[in-house]
């Protein structure tokens, strides 16, 4: 695991990202930030805490509840040399505003022979496990992995929340900077500990498509990401010696960590909180058998059954892997 | 985080998720759906039990979904956001505006079916801005259908004043450039929502073309339960606290000679029969695969 | 292959679904069909051709510019027991709508507790080789097909889209009807041979999940669908026998006729016109790998490298896979 | 099919895809952008080439990508429908009304820096219906923002005429609904067009706010290369050819004693600079797989 242990200043997801946003706004006045409720309220998830006051209204703007207008306005303010962030609240809205997502802050550096750039970030809530039901809980991982132009960030803790955002930031490109919900640290929905971690106080990048190896095993190769690396961590407690790989990023996707560890082990699991079919597992497992066939002796995929996410808790927790899911199949894989 | 206690975890007890409380918002639905019948459509936003009550929405199974119980309208899969109630026409979303569209499709229907059906969408003030009501403006106009849209301004979208986010100040000015009537209550009283509704459903009913109808109404609580409301000066919710429009209606009446006793048979005669939340139904405890993972999304819709 | 070889009466695969619309039109008063241009114009895809003339402009409906109300629209007609059908003119408009797609199209019946049924069909012409670029090219498979609660249908030739389609349009559930603008056989937009084929005069249904073997072969499985069924018949003219898989639909995904062709062959080759990431040949392989690892000796993807579709034809053509490029897939499978 | 020849195979030749000309539009290209300097934004729909000219787009780069060519402005990659030129503020794309909210965020930004620069986004009447061009609208009103979004009324979208989908006729109408000012040229002409656009282009520069100027103009062809119109009238066709405003700007300016050969040499002064097809760069037929690849999504945008 990439954190220096000996850390003692520990953060909450929320305030990493926060205290690298603030970092950048004081260096860059052109950095400014676009949301619904980000002012006032601090943003829904603690995601702009503190920063209005810091700012002021003009540089941490609430905005109509026009995702297609501010995700827009942020992607032309970007090609102007700006550095916005534009907050989508949750990433389950994406579907009110995909067209400028996809089809302009996507595509226009590629589209203009990349006589523009996007530099912008778009963040977006995600994830479930608090009942929030079909139009709150998605991931929706592959949704925007599958379309190109974007990079597509995840972070599992505040010490890469801190390192993922100080690089989402500078990135010329446009990236989507997915933070799962329950890693936050907010009040009205606890977090596990896992993701509260040390953070050291200096600026530092993790670059893209370093996915990072969150436990060392031998037997079994977990490759997931956001609040799943948690939830592995927890299966790999159960005996069986598990290799535990956070991918981190999406697109960029790193192919050798993942490819070294099922060479060591043979055995892959692949954990994401994204619907099953087309989306995360089935790259993840392709893209193995594409390049490392022949080491590979068995596959389990773990991840959300082809349905919408049901209200009910039992359903829900029936819906979303646990750790108890993540062990029956890193058992199938030895047996 | 000084200050910012939320109440609690929302993703733990008997009611988990965002859940929208409407208290200080029920002239806008009794106003409006006592001109409605039982097939009538309504869409509803997020913030919808008040409207699902007025609708008639069955009550027990309301609130069995509600706890998540296979008894409830959804069989626990919607929640409270998501309530579904086809024999009273009642669908309920939480997405912006999502249900304007959808209203619109309903007034098609009955245009082409040649029935007098009425169709209600409800959105709070800082919908105004979304794309899918805007489309069903003019959608409702060009085709000119029986549709109502229900503004229910409250002063807020979430922590974000109304004058923050959208011009003009008054929504129901929209109407105008979408060649449409336009009407808004400017105080909070069934009474009076209650006319400019029935001139609205009246007119839809009539084949007259839709309306655009704000209301104006009062968010007593926080957005969402949990929700610590920072954003909000005591002042504000004191205010909203106290312009209570059951309070409200209780002294016209009284003015009226009614007097408490009257008052309270009549508070009797209110929907009163939905159960407490231990007595809905079985719980969705039992392993739910099965159940989950059929059903995804083929229900029998027989063809004649 | 499915198609009776005798049948002498040929037609195009914009004709073999204008034919059907009409017969279940005439069948059901409920029916309608709403869409941009789709009366006076015939659709731009001759997709409505000579059905305003039958049934005038109040059936065969021109809509506002407005693809989130129409189609929102068409969900609630279907709820209130109506049969729409909705075309969105091209697939890449999806991000202007898709949250009445999604979220609401896709999603009521589940989050209903199948209170509601939603037996809408929604029509969108896909795919490139005409030059029309970025934003009028792909084919977006993996996008919808990767979110819950729509059956995804892609035809390749007149039979099937004759018999898909009554399929469709008879399902009480929310079809995606994916037909290539290649294969229609539009006046600006010469087809290759292959879609127009015999179609019966009578009315038939293909069940959704039936994959069909277009070509039977035993060195190498090509898997595919669409325009690339073609070009993959083509290429299976150069010496190896290759068996030729049509999946026919993606939702539900006929896993059954792709493992057994596979057990057969050993070697996998998956072509598409989506792009490469996180779609399509990702999950197409990863079903294969879940249940039959053992049975594979080699794997080839071939799909549309993950940028935006450039708009010169050397470029176009150099991103879309042609038959050589799938000649030389099958030909690595067997190295 | 009878009757519905089309002229091509839009998938050939050396300029494919949809091409849309804009013969008889250029009154409302002119007449807005005359008002622009190059670091004025304009976003463009699919119907753009005159847009482009008027706004003093590289007429050779751009020919260059109409062809495809790697010289071209887009290195080929973006073609006749997405044409940037960032040298003059111009953008292109082709989905209905896309364009609004990338000028919206120019205007923005010319608001936070301090600038007087304005942004104009142009759209067809019929996409006077789209969510992301209504959001706009609100936004921009809601910030005071320097932008000026002109309508180009053709009366056509594709084969669909105006009152068959657009509630109001008046499309300027749409601003009462947003609290902005609308303005409406009701003939198509040029120095009409460009007197309206003085107004509200300064409007906007002066920190006034936006307009939203409806313009008729006329579609004299087709709607794409290749698309036969067998749905429009051809006494419509005649119509629209006849209303040439280049034309009537020719009989004005005789009106003014400016004789035939002065009009020739004003002619001659217009942009004639732009190569033929032949003569843009070299074709993109060397395989073009490494720069196809790079450059995905990253030119260098250097921070200062
Ligand atoms: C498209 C979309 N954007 C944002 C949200 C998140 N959201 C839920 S409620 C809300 C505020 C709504 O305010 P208003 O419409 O005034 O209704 P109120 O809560 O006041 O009843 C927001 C922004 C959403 N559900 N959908
Ligand atoms: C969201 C979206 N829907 C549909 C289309 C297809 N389309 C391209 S041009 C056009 C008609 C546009 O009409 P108008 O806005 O009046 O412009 P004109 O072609 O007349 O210049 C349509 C429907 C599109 N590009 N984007
Ligand atoms: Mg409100
Ligand atoms: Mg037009």
């Amino acid at each position: 695991m990439a954190v220096p242990a000996d850390l003692d200043r520990t953060m909450t997801m929320s305030g990493a990202m926060v205290e690298v946003i603030a970092t950048e706004m004081r260096a860059d006045e052109e950095m400014f930030y676009m949301g619904e409720d980000v002012a006032d309220c601090d943003g829904i998830f603690d995601s702009t805490e503190g920063l209005r006051e810091e700012f002021g209204r003009d540089r941490i703007m609430d905005v109509p509840i026009s995702e297609t207008a501010y995700i827009g306005a942020a992607v032309s303010a970007a090609q102007e040399g700006m550095r916005p962030i534009a907050e989508l609240m949750f990433v389950d809205f994406f579907g009110v505003s995909m067209d400028q997502i996809y089809n302009q802050m996507a595509k226009n550096t590629y589209m203009s022979g990349a006589s523009v750039s996007v530099p912008m970030v778009l963040t977006a809530a995600v994830g479930g496990t608090y009942n929030d039901a079909a139009q709150h809980s998605q991931a929706l991982y592959g949704t925007f992995a599958h379309l190109p132009g974007m990079k597509v960030v995840v972070p599992s803790t505040a010490y890469d929340a801190k390192g993922l955002m100080h690089n989402a930031i500078r990135d010329d490109d446009p990236v989507v900077y997915l933070f799962h919900k329950r890693l936050m640290g907010i009040g009205w929905l606890p977090a596990p500990d896992g993701p509260k971690t040390g953070v050291p106080e200096e600026s530092y990048t993790i670059p893209f498509g370093s996915a990072d190896v969150k436990r060392e095993g031998a037997d079994v190769t977990v490759v997931t990401l956001g609040l799943h690396v948690h939830r592995a961590l927890e299966a790999a407690e159960d005996g069986v010696d598990v290799e535990v790989i956070d991918l981190r990023s999406l697109v960029p996707f790193d192919e050798e960590t993942v490819l070294e560890s099922v060479r060591k082990t043979g055995k892959l699991v692949v954990v994401d909180e994204d619907y099953r079919s087309f989306g995360v597992t089935g790259e993840v497992i392709s893209r193995i058998v594409e390049n490392g066939l022949g080491d590979l002796d068995s596959v389990e995929r773990v991840a959300v059954p082809d349905v919408p996410i049901p209200y009910s808790r039992p359903m829900e927790n029936e819906i979303v892997p646990d750790s108890d899911d993540i062990i029956d199949s890193i058992h199938n894989t030895n047996s | 985080m000084e200050g910012k206690t939320p109440g609690f975890d929302i993703g733990a007890g008997q009611i988990p998720g965002e859940l929208h409380l409407a208290a200080g918002q029920e002239a806008a639905a009794v106003g409006v759906c006592h001109h409605l019948r039982d097939y009538d459509t309504v869409t509803a936003p997020h913030r919808l039990h008040h409207i699902a009550i007025a609708k008639g929405v069955d009550l027990n199974r309301m609130t069995a979904e509600i706890f998540g119980r296979e008894t409830g309208l959804c069989s626990g899969k919607g929640g409270h956001m998501h309530i579904f109630d086809m024999d009273v026409g009642f669908a309920a979303s939480e997405i912006m505006t999502e249900g304007c569209p959808p209203a619109v499709g309903a007034a098609l229907t009955a245009k082409k079916r040649n029935e007098d059906n009425v169709a209600v969408a409800y959105i709070g003030e800082g919908a105004l801005d979304q794309g899918a009501f805007l489309e069903s403006l003019n959608f409702a106009s060009v085709h000119d259908l029986p549709v109502v849209f229900v503004v229910e301004d409250n002063d807020w979208a979430i922590s974000m004043p109304k004058d923050r986010i959208t011009a003009p100040r008054d929504g129901s000015k929209r109407a105008d450039g979408f060649d449409m009537t336009g009407d808004r209550v400017d105080h909070d009283d069934v009474v009076a929502v209650y006319e400019a509704a029935g001139e609205a459903v009246g007119r839809a009913r009539d084949g007259n073309g839709p309306t655009l109808l704000e209301v104006q109404v009062h968010r007593r609580m926080c957005h969402f339960m949990g929700d610590p409301q920072t954003y909000r000066s005591k002042g504000d919710q004191t205010a909203h606290r106290k312009r209570d429009s059951i309070e409200r209606l209780a002294e016209d009446l009284r003015a009226f000679d009614i007097g408490d006793e009257e008052l309270e048979a009549l508070r009797d005669r209110g929907p009163r029969s939905c159960q407490g939340g231990d007595r809905v139904g079985p719980k969705n405890n039992r392993s739910p695969s099965r159940r989950l993972l059929t059903r995804t999304c083929s229900p029998t819709h027989p063809r004649e």
